[in-house]
């Protein structure tokens, strides 16, 4: 592993605590221990520093003005953009197109991509645990252009399940797999890595969902050899707002704008325009400046602390939430997969998803209840609504055991 | 256990939810209704016997399934203008988190108010029996 | 006009001026004379600190959230959607769609309603004076989806050429007419009630673009009975990132999704989706959620002060500035509408717009110099780039005059 | 007027913006190339002599002109590999800020580093010298 994903400082969730001005709040008059990380995480005080800095000191529409104010935002927009192609190690700083969320991203790649590079017959592949932002783009895209739209199991541990994907391969007309890197409901990881490898063996393209997996792992885009890469701001400490999109360049500079408008223009005359090069093709109108700097704050945030201390701290807390799980009569984690992040979704006998997730709320204890965008996922494993239990950099063990004391008193109340 | 944990869940939300009184598909029914909750899947199907019976079969949360019961208890032997009457009351109840004394048993539902998410929970029998109440007017 | 866009406080500028920290930083050693708020607005310390709120006390991801954080990130998030609704004296909530700019809004619409609403044969018209935002979507709909794109033509002072309009419409192929509520390089309004009258009579729907508008005058969506109105937020002292698309609710109703994924689903199975009820059918994945509740500060802002009173002060800075540079030997400004808002833009015969910008930058004087995102423009105009001076509601009389010695200095320049 | 303002329009660049030297399209020339900024519309296109004799016409702003000017008035007499050469120096000095001795004249356009936006216009004569020298090359 590379220098840049080494860790700089010690991993201390004390004092890394101290940097989240949020989790010093209470909820209904206890401390809040947020527990929905996943859906979104909270921000430490350096992006919301250098948000507040730009709207203080340097703001200005970029790219196209003359003058201080819009240079020095220009350089810090493009500095992030910078910072998310070292933090990706992808090769090209061209090779970052900024969006509002990974589901734009995802959509981006199956408007533009889609209708041009796949031809009415190709397939595209998906696995059954994908995020809906995985999963209805590609059904947009069968429906309009013809595209054949494939699942691929997984096993009952939350795992791809290879003989399926073999099958769905087998003759040849696969030309995408977009998949999920981590999965947001069971917590499994999927093996980037052979999967790209099978996929290219046999001729298809592999975007991969990194909205879970950028949280808790270093990702290198060029190891993976991963054709795109989708991820969102907000899940990676950042702001809302800003979604990156990785492709390689090649790939890129083949695809026709999506969104059309200001910045992403070469020249326009009444009748017709020309395109920009990658990314700023793909960056139709003013982005999301202040949003992107924040994003940029956020990447170094997480650099300096080390992905690999990260890893670490959210594998010491998995663990110890499925253990604490395990002992929960009547409890049942979904998915069992070798290889997991910090996810834990769960049901319990004798209380609804609904019920543990209000009841767990009034105790100050945040997580999420429901079908966790991935329905049809929720099918596959038997249930129709399950809650979940994320953690982040900043989790604590004390706040898994008071989930924990939070499930013992809701058998208590449903007893 | 403290009571702010408690005081959403009282007892008979949980009792009913553990043990409905008024579960069940009757044999015989003169209309139905039927509600989903999109949003996590929950579900709940209601029957209307002539002369203000009514049974459900809901599958969802402990609100959900106590909501349809104390539901069932209210209604039992009101006219089709008296259910929809006490809904507006009810729904009133379930944003406000005002008690109505005229409700009774239904303001234990009270402290859904708080939760902008659940109020559908506590609504949605509601609206499954004005579906079926529709049905009855329509067909005589 | 209604109450909600009455003055509430007496318009003074000097104590405006103290609600934007930015106002006071220095470039090149001078006072920043920020004439470029047209490009993008600053913000001001409500704004600023209604997205710091969120971040430090009441962050959470929206809507699926059954706990407290989400259900006041949801609370906040809503309550910006019932404030623009009121801004725009929309009909219903449901009405205003979130974007991340008005050019993605454009876009929405062309691609949606573009691609289901109209057919192949039908006819789109956009006049001359266009933002790229305005032109090129109309341009990859008619190359997509065979519909034909017309321009209509604009006077030499910069105002609609009705004749030009009426024999666009002749054949009766007109289904929409896309037009700027005012030109974001010559400053002049469209008529927009006449302009909506004329279209409805014919048959067209009508689009205003209302991203310079929107700024400087009320906007009354149901009193123009315009059927889409597209802003950004970032021109109104919003933050980046955010858009908006009001559209009427039975036209929204029959729009199928642009984007897809989370939180714009009703439910999903392998096979297929059926779209939640619209504004949320058009807002896909997480939104930007900080950044709409900073919209929200903005328009609270802009609403104590008052349209009226904005819309009063920009009036007398438009009227001093055109004076100013009429005063200016060899300048030409572009435009000449009677109906004008604060934007003017202007050549030099000694100096390329270029040098203006950057010599004016040198005297801490920040204006726009190039084509403006408006290139077709710029040739109907006969030129090939202009400078741009643009008016806030923080704008003085003393920094337009400062632009007027700034000139003079250049004319000495190039002597 | 204050030094700020005209340091980056050294009085050696406006005179050569509004007086250019090397200005105009020859009869004849051998080779020639061509640059355009998309951004704002300049355009330049350089003509190029055996024997190293370059004219340039460019449209645009004061910068690109002027660069254009004593583009042509460095390079007079030199060989393709020399010109290569200086354009890296040059290119160099306006992204820098620094001066190069050996650059004369063409160091003028040095303040040009502080406005990256700006930097095009400067550079944009070299791009289209290159061009023609590259013509040059293919066709012997
Ligand atoms: C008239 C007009 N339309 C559209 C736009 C595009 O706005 P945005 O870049 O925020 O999408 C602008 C601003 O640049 C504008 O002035
Ligand atoms: C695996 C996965 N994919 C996609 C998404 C969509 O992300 P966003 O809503 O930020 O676009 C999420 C988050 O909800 C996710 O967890």
């Amino acid at each position: 592993m590379v220098d840049r994903k080494m860790s700089t400082r010690a991993f201390n969730v004390s004092e890394i605590r101290k940097d989240f001005p949020i989790l010093t709040q209470q909820v209904h008059g206890r401390k809040l221990v947020f527990l929905d990380s996943a859906a979104s995480a909270q921000k430490p005080r350096v992006v919301i520093d250098a948000m507040v800095r730009v709207m203080e000191m340097q703001y200005a529409n970029v790219h196209r003005g003359l003058h201080w104010m819009s240079e020095r935002a220009s350089d810090a927009y493009e500095a992030a953009r910078d910072k998310v192609a070292a933090f990706l190690n992808a090769r090209a700083r061209e090779e970052i197109v900024f969006t509002r969320n990974a589901t734009e991203s995802i959509n981006l790649v199956a408007y533009s991509y889609g209708r041009t590079a796949l031809r009415p017959g190709d397939a595209v592949v998906v696995s059954e645990m994908e995020h809906h932002a995985n999963l209805v783009p590609w059904q947009i895209l069968r429906d309009a252009h013809g595209v054949e739209l494939r699942i691929a199991k997984i096993t009952d541990s939350g795992e791809i399940d290879w003989e399926s994907l073999e099958a769905q391969f087998a003759d040849g007309k696969v030309k995408l797999l977009a998949m999920t890197h981590m999965s947001n409901v069971l917590g499994s990881y999927t093996p980037a890595e052979r999967l790209v490898a099978f996929a290219h063996a046999r001729g298809a393209k592999v975007l991969l969902d990194g909205c879970q997996a950028i949280v808790h792992r270093a990702v290198d885009v060029q190891a993976l050899d991963v054709d795109f890469y989708v991820f969102s701001g907000h899940k990676l400490y950042g702001p809302t707002g800003i979604g990156v999109l990785y492709a390689k360049r090649e790939i890129l500079e083949a695809m026709p704008p999506f969104l059309t408008g200001g910045e992403m223009i070469e020249s326009v005359s009444y009748e017709r325009a020309t395109w920009a090069p990658p990314p700023y093709r793909f960056e139709a109108g003013t982005p999301a400046i202040i949003e992107t700097i924040g994003l940029g704050a956020a990447i170094d945030y997480v650099q300096a602390i080390g992905l690999d201390a990260i890893a670490a701290h959210e594998r010491e807390l998995t663990g110890h939430g499925l253990k604490m799980l395990a002992g929960i009569e009547g409890l049942r984690v979904l998915g069992s997969a070798q290889d997991r992040g910090g996810v834990l979704t769960f049901t319990m006998e004798d209380a609804h998803a609904h019920d543990i997730a209000t009841l767990l709320d009034r105790q100050g204890i945040a997580v999420r209840a429901g079908r966790h965008c991935a329905e049809p996922l929720m099918g596959r494993m038997g249930v129709s609504a399950a809650a979940r239990a994320s953690f982040a950099l900043y989790t604590t063990v004390e706040e898994i055991d008071a989930l924990g004391e939070g499930l013992a008193r809701i058998k208590q109340i449903f007893k | 256990m403290s009571s702010t944990v408690q005081e959403l869940y009282q007892a008979l939300i949980v009792e009913r939810s553990k043990a409905p009184r008024f579960a069940g598909r009757p044999e015989v029914f003169d209309a139905q209704g039927r509600g989903e909750n999109a949003m996590c899947g929950d579900r709940v199907q209601v029957f209307w016997q002539r002369g203000g019976v009514v049974h459900h079969e809901a599958h969802g949360c402990a609100i959900l399934t106590a909501s349809a019961d104390l539901m069932a208890q209210a209604v039992a032997g009101k006219s089709p203008a008296e259910v929809a009457a006490m809904r507006g009351a009810f729904e009133e109840v379930v944003t406000s988190g005002r008690e109505d004394l005229a409700l009774g048993d239904l303001n234990a539902l009270a402290g859904v108010a708080q939760y902008r998410a659940r109020r559908r929970c506590a609504t949605l029998p509601w609206a499954a029996l004005e579906e079926a109440l529709r049905e009855v007017q329509v067909h005589g």
